[in-house]
């Protein structure tokens, strides 16, 4: 058995990005931490309960094709009632359609209860000193 | 139903066709009879296969941007906008990613809530919720050619319903809308799925409408060698022609690399005209699409727009018949309608600039030909042999054995094993050819590409030179060396 | 000072010294000594011919803006955005159009009525009215290689300044800053002036300072044929070897057809390498400039972003020194800094993504590169015939019997009976070879390159062919067709 | 003697744009005027001396280098010093450093006395027809 650090990746609602997914999921491995990762598609619900399953300390999100405002909604409720309301959110990617002031996108995600809110571009290293920071 | 390539008799499709217009209340609106009548009076400068045809006597490239917002007025100003201020030749209709995964519940939310919203909060055109009723009104207020755009593994009621509608082109194809757009349908189900839209536009072809097809040529979009999307892109046509389709436009994905992008287009041209004849579907005409660089963008729009004319140079150079362009936004999300016509714009200039500049056939061109040939020969005749004598089986046999792969695909269906990168000039080889059935020749030539660009940066390669290939081009670089 | 190709001695320098630093009050800060000292410890970084020389050596294309304005530190924030903000890697100093004409009261009121305005009413900054310290501000506040840039026809007063306080790089020739900058000031008069600011720079290279020279490559840079401003390159760089120039960059601007402009950077750089060897002047370090599009530019700046980064693909693909970047505001006026920075990154993104693409020397690049060495040839031996063995003179003579002949340049002096007009794949050609002494087989070249053209158009080469070509770009096309 | 328009043509102060005025020279010559070409580099005072030698119906003045607007002014003034101030004074080129609304420049100009401004990439077919508007 192993006692390093869990946490769920995937790219949320009906996204099928995988190239980002991928990446990561080789980076944070290589950075220490194991990785559950569910891939593309994923609906909220197997999100959280892949974390209830395997004792995650966070669930990292992507949504890539802009739909995230609709997808990301809800999550952190849906954690609370499974009970699970302390596990870390983190989301990243094209969270919005069309090219709109990150800051806004950022707040209107906090607002919605993730912890970390990332803007296109950011690469892994950048989520891993997080993930650093916020985990260990 | 069984899958094999072989076309389907009326009875077969029409079996079927009732289960799919019921799968959404818009579909009973199809009237196959009608449809037919109402193309015939579409005239011919809206008709998308003839304007491919004569672009590729002209030796013209065309440009066409992707675009679709959810509600149908918007959409009406969003294309016509691309037409007047991106000078776009062909126009798209990009659907939704919630009708792509066929959630039309989804999608009806999403239409509610960007009326609420007061902006799209789908990232396309939710054509089946709007109905033919809808599209037609998209159909009949832009005046260029339309094509359905999408990334939908079971596409059979957006087809019936945007075909009806007069949408003249559709995109797609059994493997590559299932490969880099699904997780978990099984290929068997896309390809039977993709004979149902083919045998469609075959229907309308007996009937005298003239549809053209596209299959969807980049792939993952992410590093995929040409003859790895070629050999889709072939067994993609010989699909669809079985089923009737007169009209195939093959596409290819940039690399980057300008003697192989060019290479990639001349090689895909003459390996489907090639395979096409041999297996007796020489009635079908075919044009070539190339897609600018796929990848990740710079996010400074000065130097995307650098990446959108290097696609641009190279669709020019290769006389790729048409190339779907990117945007200065490109990094950055979904671009603004002002950004999709810049994107557009840049590139009319730079054809408009190169047309008259034809590209020498070089000795190194045609090797990469030489090349790009032998290991797409290689996979098809492989696929061929697995299915017995049938591609469609032995696509499946194929992508199950490794034998057809797509690096960074998220259907589980395939086998990931094979690793690109690029080699010591910037074009697309394989560090891990996984299970393709190239020659001893071919797997030694990428071994000594590989070798090469080690040495000159001094590490052997590995996953971290594919991570550094997939950053370069939005870090400002093609090739991803160490710095 | 009779007009020959021969070095001058001290005392005939010093002499004319002494009336050049009084023609402004602030020539007489000029120290030669103590520049010299100054130069000593100008780190590598900083230093125009050494970046260069190992740009050459790594195959690199460095990228340099155009840049300047009335006011010291509003020129210092612009080089200082242009370095970060656009990533340039050689720096300018575009000098003002008064002080190109040593108009330096005009220049003076320039400054005052900038400073008045808050903006630069200037399109240039005005070096010689701030003299050695004021210049020197600048040298100090940028850390990056950097060149005065200008059209001056007598520009000793500004070399003497701008290099004392510490310019490592002094573009111009008698040629070349004469034919298209000035309208009746005699060319011996030009020639005589750029042997000072050559024999200056010489002088600094007797004491251990190498100053960078470039030859003004692109002349009215309006269909420019390359052998053209090949033979006044290689002119240019023969009387600056003369007169003790160690360190030379010769250039050329962009026609648009690929394949000959990448010959004309090849050709350029073999011919220059013949003939300074021939000429005894192996010891001269010579480097290459491309310049991105010299002509009329689309006023739309997506289409300009195409037109430059066209530029920059066939300076990288040609593997020029360096790159001379327009903006996409080039068809507007002189850019906002903004501009020239995205020109810049555009152009940075470019060479990166090309830098390890190596152009195959093809039998049609052969061709092309053999007909421009050919041409040159014939133009340069005729001027050194014309001169009894020396090119000063030569080039005088050449210049009145047409055998040096710029098109549309403003100097009376220039016979102006060539024209140019491009050929069927945009290659700018002769329709009119004037009195070019070029071979029967050269000239019949042009002649059928014209007639193939006429016949795809339908009509005969004519001024209006010129026309259509000079606003084709402008318009969104590399050839003036008839539309 | 000719009974055709007479026009003068330069491009003003120390600007050496020729390619311009080659063509600008071409094309209005064959649309029936005659003009008076003073090339590049001419001062006010040479358009003046030349439009009064020639009986020049109007003057076109082009700067296409940013000094413009310290150029042109004062042209109105010297013509109506020379007593042919009824003349027509037409400008065009890249009348100001910098990227400027147009329209203001345009007011800027007409204020100096110009009865006609061109913006940057004016055809000279634009130029010709009002030419033949104003002068025939």
């Amino acid at each position: 058995m192993t006692n390093k650090v869990k946490v769920v990746l995937g790219v949320i609602g009906a996204d099928c990005h995988a190239v980002g997914n991928k990446i990561l999921n080789h980076a944070i491995t290589a950075a220490g931490y194991e990785v559950i990762n569910l891939g593309v598609l994923v609906p909220q619900e197997e999100f959280v309960n892949a974390a209830i399953e395997t004792d995650a300390k966070a669930i990292l999100v992507a949504s890539l094709y802009g739909h995230g405002e609709i997808d990301c909604r809800g999550l952190r409720d849906r954690c609370r009632e499974a009970g699970i309301e302390d596990i870390r959110l983190y989301v990243g990617g094209n969270l919005v359609v069309g090219k709109t002031d990150f800051k806004k996108v950022e707040q209107k995600f906090l607002d919605m209860g993730y912890d970390r809110v990332y803007e296109p571009g950011t690469l892994p290293d950048k989520v891993i000193a997080d993930m650093n920071e916020d985990l260990k | 139903m069984e899958l094999k390539n072989k076309k389907w008799t009326h009875d077969e499709f029409n079996a079927i066709r009732q289960e799919v217009l019921a799968q959404w209340p818009t579909g009973k609106d199809v009237d196959f009879e009608e449809a037919v009548k109402y193309h015939e009076n579409i005239p011919a400068k809206r008709h998308f296969a003839k304007r491919l045809v004569k672009a590729k006597k002209n030796g013209d490239t065309l440009t066409q941007p992707r675009a679709g917002v959810a509600l149908i007025d918007e959409h009406i100003n969003l294309l016509n906008f691309l037409k007047t201020e991106g000078e776009a030749d062909l126009l798209p209709t990009t659907i939704d990613s919630y009708t792509r995964q066929n959630q039309y519940k989804e999608a009806q939310n999403g239409i509610e809530e960007s009326l609420k919203a007061g902006r799209s909060l789908l990232n396309g055109f939710p054509a089946v919720n709007h109905g033919v009723t809808g599209v037609r009104r998209v159909v009949e207020s832009v005046d260029a050619p339309l094509q359905v755009r999408h990334g939908t593994p079971d596409a059979r009621l957006l087809g019936e319903i945007t075909i009806a509608a007069g949408y003249t082109s559709y995109e797609g194809g059994g493997i590559s809308y299932n490969i880099p757009y699904a997780k978990s349908v099984s290929l068997e189900r896309t390809i039977l799925d993709w004979q149902y839209c083919d045998r469609m536009v075959g229907l309308y072809a007996e009937h005298g409408i003239e549809i053209n097809r596209e299959p969807f040529g980049p792939l993952t979009g992410t590093l995929v060698p040409p003859s790895v999307s070629h050999a889709v892109a072939v067994i993609e046509g010989i699909l669809a022609a079985e089923q009737g389709v007169k009209n195939i436009t093959l596409g290819y994905g940039q690399c980057g690399n300008l003697i192989q992008d060019i290479a990639a287009i001349r090689a895909l041209e003459q390996l489907a005209d090639e395979y096409m004849t041999k297996h007796g579907y020489s009635d079908c005409v075919l044009t070539s699409v190339f897609h600018q660089w796929m990848g990740g963008f710079p996010q400074d729009e000065a130097k995307a727009f650098g990446v959108i004319s290097w696609g641009a140079a190279a669709a020019a150079l290769a006389k790729a018949t048409k190339v779907i362009v990117k945007t200065p936004h490109e990094a950055l999300g979904i671009p603004t309608k002002e950004a999709n016509a810049q994107g557009l714009r840049t590139t009319k200039q730079m054809i408009n600039m190169l047309k008259d500049q034809a590209f020498p056939l070089t000795s190194e061109l045609q090797a990469e030909i030489d090349i790009i040939k032998a290991e797409t020969r290689c996979i098809l005749n492989k696929v061929f042999e697995l299915g017995s004598g049938d591609y469609a089986v032995g696509a499946v046999r194929a992508f199950e054995a490794g034998v057809l792969d797509v690096p960074f695909a998220p259907s589980k269906f395939s086998l990931n094993k094979i690793l690109p990168a690029r080699d010591n000039n910037g074009a697309v080889r394989l560090f891990d050819v996984g299970n393709l059935p190239f020659t001893p020749d071919l797997i030694a030539f990428h071994r000594d590409k590989m070798a090469q660009r080690g040495q000159a940066e001094g590490r052997q390669p590995s996953f971290q030179m594919v991570i550094d290939d997939i950053y370069a081009i939005s870090k400002g670089y093609l090739v991803g060396r160490p710095r």
